[in-house]
């Protein structure tokens, strides 16, 4: 660790924040290079600081979570409800078009297209199962975004090809896409 | 003249801000009129080494030259005076450099910090619950319209348009310096500066002014290689007269008028 | 809301963590029926409260996220998968630095103080995410460019005021701009 004054607690709340699932003790213990006591003390400390905020603990024997504090439970249970059948912003929709159109698309060439960032809309068409993202078994370092069979047999096709217009749009996207890569090359 | 020549290659600047401030921090100067005249020569020579580039690249850099010239010019002839909207032209020249010096100095603060301590958002987890809910507007039809939406609006890769005021200047500034730098060796010994526009009939105020903008550019550039000589006379008026050459042999024929 | 004992300030932080991504000011009024203002102060106190903690808030003037605390960068770049782009061009660096500390600043104002056209290089920082657009929403011929929470999140700053030198920067940022004839800033 590069910071001395940060102690084990904040450590391990900042580790469950970033991995948002669960974290077994014992990895705990080695990433931070401490003993199992050390961390389950550390995770009790945590779990005091953590009282009246708005975040909490959760654990059993082996595992531990930062979790939302129970005492919002059906605040969330609405507000899911409500996010999911909430309309899709334009640009969701966008998204949604190139990854249905494109089929296997990278980030990378969402985000060209688009002119922006994609990374938080994709991030929640995945969390409303309108497109999966896969990754290259070969290189797991390379995504790609595809939309979901569900998607699909909503939209009555059997397969992307069956969209209307389909070789045109492809054809239309994909030009564009090598016009802008080559300007980037050409840079 | 003993100065130095300071040459900047036009591969590395984009605009003509980032070449006066180099041109002034290579020679350690302060951002102020003085040191703007010391460096105008440096700057021409940059825009006639501009030579493959794009036209759009070309023209970033004349409407600045224009101002560099006034002071260049002023710095000159000293009794030379300027009208209200030129000299805050020169005013705003200035203080366009001390701002965009803040700023390159403020970036190279911004590299030092940049990737160095991130924060990172919470990562998102497959194993979030994942429910199917698609929505209204999810139709085939919509979904082909947005697509073709979305084609249309990628920008055409670099067709920002360029100002019609500027394509005129830059051609005039190309074919002027051509056009003199023939006549004037070839034929003339001595003329007024405003005789070299003199019969040409102008449109409109403003490509008035960038025409004599550009004459000027052209002469001191003539000035400067050594072709020409500019003097103000008593009245005001610049004549510029061509250098007598030592070397021997060309037949220099009578003066002409032009 | 159903507990009136959790102050607002964790429930903020609860919905943060919940959503993992940034959250307008905006809907956080609409989602706790309180006033921006509200929510603006309670967001400040959140900040305090996390002073020393694992978490930290990035803010700008739309949004806030929550988000690790940079103390410990290194740590989870070394955990990612992905390689981080931390290459900036001297354009890039110029464009940006206009951006964070003239926050709200418009297309022509960065072209004239580069004495450039940007419009390729905006293009580019938005597709990396470092810079958002926004139309005025009363007039869309208007648009702004303002600093991401990913461009702070990039500089490990909670804010861009807390930016090295940040108040004698804009302000010798505005005065120059100030000596600047209005004919050619109009816009």
């Amino acid at each position: 660790m590069e910071n001395k004054e940060l102690s084990l607690d904040a450590k391990i709340e900042a580790l469950l924040f970033y991995k948002g699932e669960p974290v077994s003790f014992k990895s705990l213990a080695k990433t931070f290079e401490s003993s199992e006591e050390e961390i389950m003390s550390a995770t009790s400390k945590l779990k005091e600081n953590l009282t009246e905020r708005g975040l909490t603990l959760v654990m059993n024997e082996q595992d531990v979570m930062l979790g939302t504090t129970p005492k919002l439970s059906s605040f969330f249970e609405e507000l899911r409800k409500e996010e999911l059948n909430k309309e899709l912003s334009r640009a969701s929709l966008e998204t949604l078009s190139i990854v249905l159109y494109k089929e296997k698309v990278s980030r990378a060439d969402i985000d060209y297209i688009r002119g922006v960032n994609s990374g938080f809309i994709l991030r929640n068409l995945q969390v409303r199962g309108l497109i999966d993202k896969n990754t290259n078994p070969k290189d797991s370092r390379v995504s790609f975004y595809s939309p979901s069979l569900e998607l699909l047999s909503h939209l009555g096709v059997s397969k992307v090809s069956e969209l209307p217009d389909y070789e045109t749009v492809v054809k239309n996207l994909q030009e564009k896409v090598d016009q802008i890569s080559n300007e980037n090359n050409t840079e | 003249m003993t100065e130095t020549l300071y040459k900047v290659k036009h591969g590395e600047f984009e605009g003509p801000l980032e070449v006066l401030l180099n041109l002034i921090e290579k020679r350690k100067l302060f951002i102020n009129e003085i040191s703007l005249a010391k460096i105008t020569d440096d700057y021409i020579r940059f825009i006639q080494s501009i030579e493959n580039k794009k036209i759009e690249y070309y023209a970033n850099f004349i409407s600045i030259a224009a101002t560099l010239i006034l002071i260049k010019s002023r710095s000159l002839l000293p009794n030379m005076t300027l009208t209200k909207e030129e000299e805050s032209q020169i005013d705003d020249l200035e203080a366009r450099l001390r701002l965009y010096k803040i700023i390159q100095d403020v970036g190279q603060d911004i590299q030092k910090q940049f990737g160095k301590q991130i924060i990172f958002p919470k990562t998102y987890k497959k194993s979030e619950v994942r429910v199917f809910s698609p929505d209204k507007q999810i139709t085939k039809e919509f979904m082909r319209e947005l697509g073709l939406s979305v084609i249309s609006a990628i920008p055409e890769p670099r067709k920002e348009k360029l100002k019609e005021v500027e394509v005129v200047r830059v051609k005039s500034l190309k074919e002027m310096i051509e056009d003199l730098t023939d006549r004037i060796t070839k034929s003339i010994q001595k003329t007024n500066f405003k005789d070299l526009w003199k019969g040409q009939n102008f449109s409109s105020k403003k490509e008035e002014r960038v025409t004599v903008i550009v004459s000027f550019l052209a002469v001191l550039e003539l000035v400067r290689s050594g072709i020409m000589e500019a003097f103000q006379d008593d009245d005001g008026e610049i004549n510029i007269e061509k250098q007598e050459k030592r070397e021997e042999g060309l037949p220099e024929n009578d003066s002409q008028n032009i």
